[in-house]
């Protein structure tokens, strides 16, 4: 259906495809896999006429195609969700749905958009894709994952021949990508080619046909599920073999743990904390190198709860002791000074300062902390930010380049260098492993119990249940935005689970 | 009886002068007994005509109006008149065809002006050689006195083949760019310059600094003409810096009370009333500088 | 899937309802305060004297929407009184084509800017600041001096007034202005080209992603706040029956803070033309205001006039606190 | 179809990128961003020189340098202050309307504590102050860096937009300079206030030295502190700012308030300069030429990237431009059209977009 040859891409002196391959046929779904900048996204970008290639040809249904907007492509019938959220968070979920498109009424000549029948049909798009959303509400005050959500009921709800999904499912939970995958299934069978990343092995294999393997911005191979299992495909996209860590990997010393820690002051206690309609009063303990986890549904309040332990939002009720010390945040800069460090959940709105470079991305932080005065020099700047290059792996071509041109999982990988160059005493973590491929996620997690055994407290927020379970000393369990309860460490999923979703008796 | 209400639709508070008129508007109508209403348009003719018609919705005895610019008012004033509300123009006249718009116009006539300033110059000059180089600061580019001003003069001076305007440019009627502007020429004519009229004395003043600064002498090296009257310029007079001035006068504030009395009691006035002004020379200056109220 | 229902946020008072409330407030503030103050033509004067500037209003709107701004509104104001009048009276052309001719200029003036704007990913504010010179440069080339308008149609319209009730009436211009305003309220939030409005306000990228007209909708909205400019000129030509190079002098910065009053971010995206209608009533009003009181001076004036925005400014940002989040990022 | 099984695949050759070729220093410099603007500054003066070939005329008179240069140089410095002050507001994402008012404020107040008290000394008759010369000037900065304060606050505490903020202190603020004044011009006689508006230190003009003052002094604070990277990152990005504990409302009012003080500093130049304090037209407008010169220097009115430097030669661009309107006669009802043709020429030549476009169309005739 959709055929890529040679495709080559530079931007400036650095290469970031070259010579890359692509065949999309119809009926099939397509996964495309390799690690953080490994060029996955550029080359979506290219397919749908975002930015042009420097070498190369698309054709489509054997028609050659040059696309120069994405205007273009989607008239050509390519219907596609990018990697970060691209939708008007000023616009409702409907018209964001049907921008470009709307439905008209009354004179033709006069083009008014039919207000009501958008409404109807996106609930009715909405309904069938599973989705519980007003699509009255203005996008922006909808969390990340919902308008990922959003975007993916646009580029379903086009009559389309290609459709492209880039990490469609990082901010979901596993219902969520079922009913997507569902959904998948019946379009694949209609006919449809897709086109589908994601950095999830067990997604890969519970839906695509066809695996294409991109390593450094070069074709690796083509293969079928069934020609490349699991630990073949990382090796394919790293390079070399990795081993894939299990939950019992870590387990080593870690039920002493709890008993020397009853009886210490906690590093961070809540008693009685929340706020108003945001969060109901609930206590938490974090000592001194403990990892806990905090589980729950979309909504539940997870980050709600990160920001009024970091003074994001006002507390309107309880207390919150540092070390023993009763404090009362009013600006993060407070919190920060205290030790604590928060990787947000909404990288792009909240997280990233696109037109800074990589470098003063990473010592933002720490030179907050620091206050105007003294300035942290360029060198100095410079050695830190190569250092948490290399510790995370972080692929850019420089430090000096803008954040904003970094790939999704590197400019994720970045911020949380911005924290740990603060070294905090309390690490926030919200969502810190979205988008962030599995060689990379393994050697993060790594790095933060590598951290707490340091003696770092650790908060960490993650609708991967598999991924909460492996790393956490102790899991708390939100629902309804108030505490459902806490398990131990080696819970099992399915405790998990059963705790997430019913009513406490 | 009741007390007369004027209101009085102000230009705005651009210079000097218009201060000291408002300050004799204020200050006669107090004196007087009238209650004014006063509006600052601020140097927008719809801001004065909206002001108008607040005024008739307020149902004012009589309207005076200083109009910004002559054009343009035909409609609201037509307003007044259905709304039996008689108007008198201060400082400026309007261009209505329809005289029965307004009952009198009281203030000077700026090209008279610009006349005098040139017949001034023919005199203080009578005999001598030519050429005689002058440089002109005009007005804010567009304004009634700036255009009136200008023409009046050259009518006068077009006739003598041995006046010559080789620069004019706007000062904008401030001391600040009066002072830049004549900067300027100062660099690009040097000792060229026999003569220096501005369009208003604020800008007068600007040069003379500027021309200090260059060490020349202002008033004896280039001579120096400018319109209003204000204080600094009689003062700069006074220390021989400055030649002469045409007096503009704003105290309009008596006579424009007594009008509108005059009005009210139903007595008809004459279409155009003159205002007392005189063209001051240096030694005038001095004997009337203790005099001078602004 | 997401089972739990997003509970909305507490209830709050839509901006322009606000805007309203605090409209109704300081009118009766005035009726209370000054005799004359309550009456029908008082308010219709709102109307009648601030037509163009709604006119003008309206079109800057679309423009800040997209998060861009034009300053070169009020020159082309002045710029078209100044053709109309040098047509009519020098030239004696037909108001029938002089009208239209000048509405095509000043659309091609805007469309000509929102190219640059475009085309060249130049600032919109001194590519708008050069129009701004260009067309008030230009109205002295034409004439320094004022052109009166005598042509018979101008000034028949000009004095024409459309009685309404009670004696009040409305003049020909304001009930352009309001239709100009229904029109632009029906296109903001009914048509395609409105919305893609709002979406590149929103996000010029995400637009873009989507698949919007950006480039089209960008130079069209330029024109659309030129046509606008140049509608606004022939209302105030009809107004004051006169070309001048010094109408409307700061009338973009009027214009500006009517839209802006009126809650639209000058970021772009969010706001509402009604809101605009609100912010320039709001000016008017506390022009007449002032107007009526009649005992203060020019600086006094100003000074009770930022006062007095301020006031409105600051009630209007308390009805809508906790918003501020949002409105600061 | 590349289908090989591959459960332990060959590793890639390296990438091999070229080496960048290092490029010509022309090249390299042809992309610093003060190029244009500098560009532009050397053709207008070129323009200027060609038509009035009294512009490189510098003489040494009185102990002093004179001439035009010099005259641009002085005239330009309370526009590069203002417009210097503005630059970090603009980097923030705000904006100041305001500042043109407060230059009126400040040089109100410098006339107000200076009086207008004479007396007899020595037998020569002089001027004198009420207040002492450092009290003169620190008052009048003070209110500046209070009227900027207070946008500051409205901005950062209230949450006003920016340009309605100013807008009330340009209106307010100039109704107060002309409270103050008393809508007359206030002039001022005591000399040695005017040091600062025309006096000359080592030869050169005086305003002009606190201009390259105040350029360096901000210089020197944006390299030594993280203000810059704070400023920058709040005109990028305000709420991920504020999630990395940058004080953004402090910071803002503090920029804000900086913005006013310097305008103040431009008041207290304008004044001295002329002699008298002028609350109905002192800085009348300056705000759309600060703004411009502002832009013209390559800072984006959408925040995050700004240049001191840039902002300099943009207020030396736009006087050049005057001075050389007055200087060669373009007749006054034209003034504006040449300022307008000169604006968009300038940000077309200053637009890397427009230079693509043209070089695309220059070589398309071109068979290489
Ligand atoms: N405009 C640009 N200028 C320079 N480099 C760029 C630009 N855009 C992308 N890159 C670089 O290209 C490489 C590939 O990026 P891309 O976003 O395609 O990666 P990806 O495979 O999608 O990664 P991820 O899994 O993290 O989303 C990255 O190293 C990135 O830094
Ligand atoms: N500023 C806001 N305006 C409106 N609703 C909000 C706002 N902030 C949070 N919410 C709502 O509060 C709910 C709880 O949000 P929160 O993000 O804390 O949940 P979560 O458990 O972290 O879920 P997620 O997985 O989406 O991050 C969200 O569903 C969101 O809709
Ligand atoms: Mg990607
Ligand atoms: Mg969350």
């Amino acid at each position: 259906m959709l055929n890529a040859t040679g495709i080559d891409k530079r931007f400036g002196a650095v290469s970031v495809l070259e010579g890359v391959q692509l065949t999309l046929r119809a009926g099939e779904v397509h996964a495309v896999m390799g690690q953080n900048g490994a060029g996955k996204s550029t080359l979506i970008k290219i397919l749908t006429g975002v930015i042009a290639p420097n070498a190369g040809t698309l054709s489509l249904a054997g028609q050659a195609i040059a696309p120069e907007s994405p205007l273009a492509a989607q008239r050509l019938g390519i219907s596609t969700v990018y990697q970060e959220v691209n939708l008007c968070p000023n616009l409702t979920v409907a018209e964001n749905i049907f921008a470009g498109r709307y439905p008209r009424r009354g004179w033709t000549a006069l083009k008014a958009i039919d207000g009501p029948r958008m409404l109807r049909e996106t609930r009715a798009l909405l309904q069938r894709l599973n989705i519980a959303i007003d699509p009255a509400r203005t996008l922006g005050s909808l969390p990340v994952a919902m308008q990922q959500l959003v975007a993916i009921a646009r580029a379903l709800s086009v009559d389309a021949k290609v459709l492209i999904l880039d990490e469609p499912t990082s901010s979901l939970d596993d219902s969520e990508v079922e009913s997507l995958f569902a959904v998948l299934r019946g379009l694949r069978q209609s006919g449809l080619a897709i086109l589908f990343v994601t950095h999830f092995l067990d997604q890969v294999y519970a839906i695509a046909d066809r695996i294409t393997v991109l390593r450094n911005g070069r074709f690796v191979g083509e293969w079928t599920p069934a020609q490349l299992p699991a630990p073949a495909l990382v090796a394919a996209m790293v390079g070399r073999d990795v081993a894939l860590a299990s939950a019992e990997s870590v387990d080593a010393e870690a039920p002493a743990k709890q008993d020397e820690l009853e009886g210490s002051t906690p590093r961070l206690s809540l008693r009685g904390f929340g706020a108003q309609r945001r969060l109901h009063p609930l206590s938490l303990d974090l000592h001194a190198g403990e990892v806990v986890g905090v589980a729950g549904l979309l909504g539940s309040g997870r980050t709600e709860l990160a920001r009024l332990m970091f003074g994001l939002d006002a507390a309107d009720f309880g207390t919150l002791q540092v070390q023993g010390q009763a404090v009362r945040f009013t600006h993060p800069a407070q919190a920060v000074r205290l030790g604590l460090a928060f990787c947000p959940e909404e990288r792009k709105a909240d997280g990233i300062v696109g037109e800074l470079s990589v470098r003063e991305n990473i010592v933002l932080a720490l030179q907050a902390r620091a206050g105007l005065w003294p300035c942290i020099r360029p060198t100095k700047q410079r050695e830190l930010a190569q250092r948490y290059i290399e510790l995370l792996g972080i692929r850019a071509a420089d430090s000096d380049m803008p954040i904003a041109l970094l790939s999704g999982g590197n400019q994720q990988k970045a911020l949380l260098a911005r924290w740990l160059a603060t070294s905090p005493r309390v690490l926030i973590l919200d969502e810190p492993t979205r988008g962030v491929d599995v060689a990379a996620k393994q050697e993060l997690m790594n790095e933060v119990m590598r951290l707490a055994r340091d003696g770092m407290s650790v908060l960490f927020i993650s609708s991967e249940i598999d991924e909460v379970l492996r790393i956490s000393d102790r899991i708390v369990v939100l629902r309804d935005r108030r505490k459902a309860g806490e398990l131990p460490r080696g819970a099992s999923e399915a405790q998990v689970m059963d705790m997430i979703c019913e009513p406490a008796a | 009886q009741k007390k007369i209400v004027l209101g009085f639709a102000q230009v705005g508070a651009e210079s000097a002068w218009r201060t000291a008129n408002t300050e004799s508007i204020k200050s006669a109508a107090k004196d007087a007994g009238i209650e004014l209403k006063f509006s600052d348009a601020q140097q927008k003719q719809e801001n004065q005509i909206k002001a108008i018609r607040s005024f008739i919705a307020q149902k004012v005895d009589v309207i005076g109006l200083s109009p910004v610019v002559e054009s343009g008012w035909d409609t609201v004033l037509q307003e007044a008149k259905a709304a039996h509300i008689p108007v008198i123009l201060t400082d400026r006249a309007v261009d209505s065809k329809d005289t029965s718009l307004y009952v009198t116009f009281m203030g000077s006539d700026f090209i008279e002006e610009g006349k005098r300033a040139g017949r001034w110059l023919e005199e203080f000059e009578k005999g001598k050689p030519g050429p005689i180089n002058i440089v002109e600061l005009q007005g804010t580019v567009g304004s009634a006195p700036a255009i009136d001003r200008k023409k009046g003069f050259a009518d006068v001076i077009g006739g003598d083949p041995r006046m010559k305007i080789i620069r004019s440019q706007t000062g904008d009627f401030t001391l600040a760019k009066g002072k830049e502007v004549m900067e300027a020429f100062l660099k690009a004519e040097g000792k060229n310059i026999n003569v220096l009229y501005a369009h208003n004395d604020d800008m007068a003043l600007g040069a003379i600094q500027a021309i200090e600064e260059a060490g020349l002498k202002p008033g004896v090296d280039i001579t120096i003409i400018s319109i209003d009257g204000t204080k600094g310029a009689f003062e700069a007079m006074a220390a021989g810096k400055q030649n002469v001035v045409v007096e503009c006068n704003p105290l309009l504030g008596p006579q424009l009370m007594s009008a509108a009395k005059d009005v009210v009691a139903g007595k008809t006035l004459p279409k155009r009333i003159l205002t007392n002004e005189t063209v001051y020379t240096q030694s005038q200056a001095v004997a009337a500088l203790p005099s001078r109220k602004y | 899937m997401s089972t739990m229902a997003l509970k909305g946020r507490a209830f709050r008072i839509p901006p322009v309802v606000a805007s309203v409330l605090l409209l109704l407030a300081m009118v009766t503030f005035g009726s209370v305060m000054y005799t004359g103050f309550f009456s029908a033509q008082v308010f219709l004067n709102l109307l009648i004297d601030n037509a163009f500037l709604l006119v003008v209003a309206v079109g800057m709107t679309f423009v800040i929407l997209t998060g861009g701004i034009d300053l070169s509104v009020g020159s082309v104001v002045a710029l078209t009184t100044m053709v109309s009048a040098a047509l009519v009276e020098h030239r004696h052309w037909s108001p029938g084509v002089v009208v239209p001719l000048v509405l095509a200029g000043g659309a091609l003036f805007g469309a000509f800017q929102g190219w640059l704007v475009e085309r060249f990913r130049l600032q919109p504010f001194i590519v708008t600041l050069a129009g701004m010179f260009l067309a008030r440069g230009l109205c002295y080339v034409i004439s320094i001096d004022s052109i009166s308008i005598t042509e018979p149609t101008f000034t028949a319209i000009a004095q024409t007034r459309v009685p309404l009730f009670a004696g009040a009436a409305l003049s020909i211009g304001s009930v352009i202005a309001l239709a100009t305003f229904a029109v632009a309220v029906f296109v903001a939030h009914g048509t395609a080209f409105g919305r893609n409005v709002y979406a590149i306000g929103g996000s010029e990228h995400s637009a873009l992603l989507m698949g919007l007209p950006v480039a089209r909708t960008i130079v069209g909205v330029y024109a659309l706040s030129g046509f606008c400019a140049a509608l606004g000129g022939v209302l105030f030509t009809f107004y004051m029956l006169s070309g001048y190079g010094l109408h409307a002098t700061g009338l973009e910065l009027d214009a500006i803070a009517s839209v802006v009053i009126g809650g639209t971010l000058l970021a772009g995206g969010v706001g509402l033309v009604a809101g605009t209608l609100c912010g320039v009533l709001m000016l008017g009003l506390i022009q007449t205001l002032i107007t009526f009181d009649g005992s203060l001076s020019a600086w006094w004036t100003r000074i009770v006039i930022g006062a007095l925005l301020l006031a409105f400014c600051l009630l209007q940002r308390l009805t809508q606190r906790g918003d501020g989040e949002a409105a600061a990022a | 179809m590349t289908t090989h099984d591959m459960s332990t695949p060959t590793p890639l050759p390296a990438r091999q990128t070229p080496p960048p070729k290092p490029d010509a220093i022309w090249l390299r410099a042809a992309r610093h961003p003060l190029v244009w603007p500098l560009v532009t500054l050397a053709l207008i003066l070129a323009v200027n020189a060609s038509l009035n070939p009294g512009l490189w005329h510098l003489q040494w008179r009185d102990g002093h340098l004179y001439g035009s240069l010099i005259d641009i140089v002085n005239r330009a410095a309370p526009l590069a202050v203002v417009a210097l002050g503005l630059t970090l507001v603009i980097a923030t994402r705000g904006i100041d309307i305001s500042v043109g008012a407060v230059v009126a404020i400040s040089g109100a107040v410098a006339a107000l504590l200076i009086g207008n008290e004479s007396a007899v000394v020595n037998g020569t008759f002089m001027h004198l102050s009420r207040t002492p010369l450092a009290l003169v000037i620190l008052g009048a900065l003070a209110a500046g860096a209070l009227c900027g304060a207070w946008n500051g606050l409205l901005i950062a505490r209230a949450g006003l937009q920016p340009i309605i903020a100013t807008l009330i202190m340009m209106l307010a603020g100039r109704g107060a300079a002309q409270l103050l004044t008393g809508g007359q011009i206030l002039s001022i006689g005591y000399a040695p206030y005017f040091t600062i508006g025309s006096g000359f230190f080592l030869g050169l003009p005086v305003a002009a030295l606190i201009a390259l003052a105040v350029w360096g002094g901000m210089t020197l604070m944006l390299e030594r502190s993280a203000l810059g990277l704070f400023i920058r990152a709040i005109g990028i990005n305000p709420r991920a700012a504020r999630v990395a504990g940058v004080r953004a409302r402090t910071i803002t009012v503090c920029v804000y308030a900086f913005c006013g003080l310097c305008a103040g500093v431009a008041g207290v130049i304008v004044s001295s300069n002329v002699k008298s304090a002028d609350g109905n037209n002192a800085g009348l407008l300056m705000e759309l030429d600060a703004i411009l010169a502002v832009t013209i220097g390559g800072t984006l009115l959408t925040g995050g990237r700004f240049s001191l430097a840039g902002t300099v030669i943009g207020a030396l661009i736009i006087q050049t431009l005057t001075s050389t309107i007055y200087a060669i006669g373009v007749p006054p009802e034209i003034n504006l059209v040449v300022k307008a043709v000169v604006v968009f020429a300038v940000m077309l030549l200053q637009s890397s977009e427009f230079r693509r476009q043209l070089r695309a169309i220059a070589f398309r005739g071109d068979p290489r």
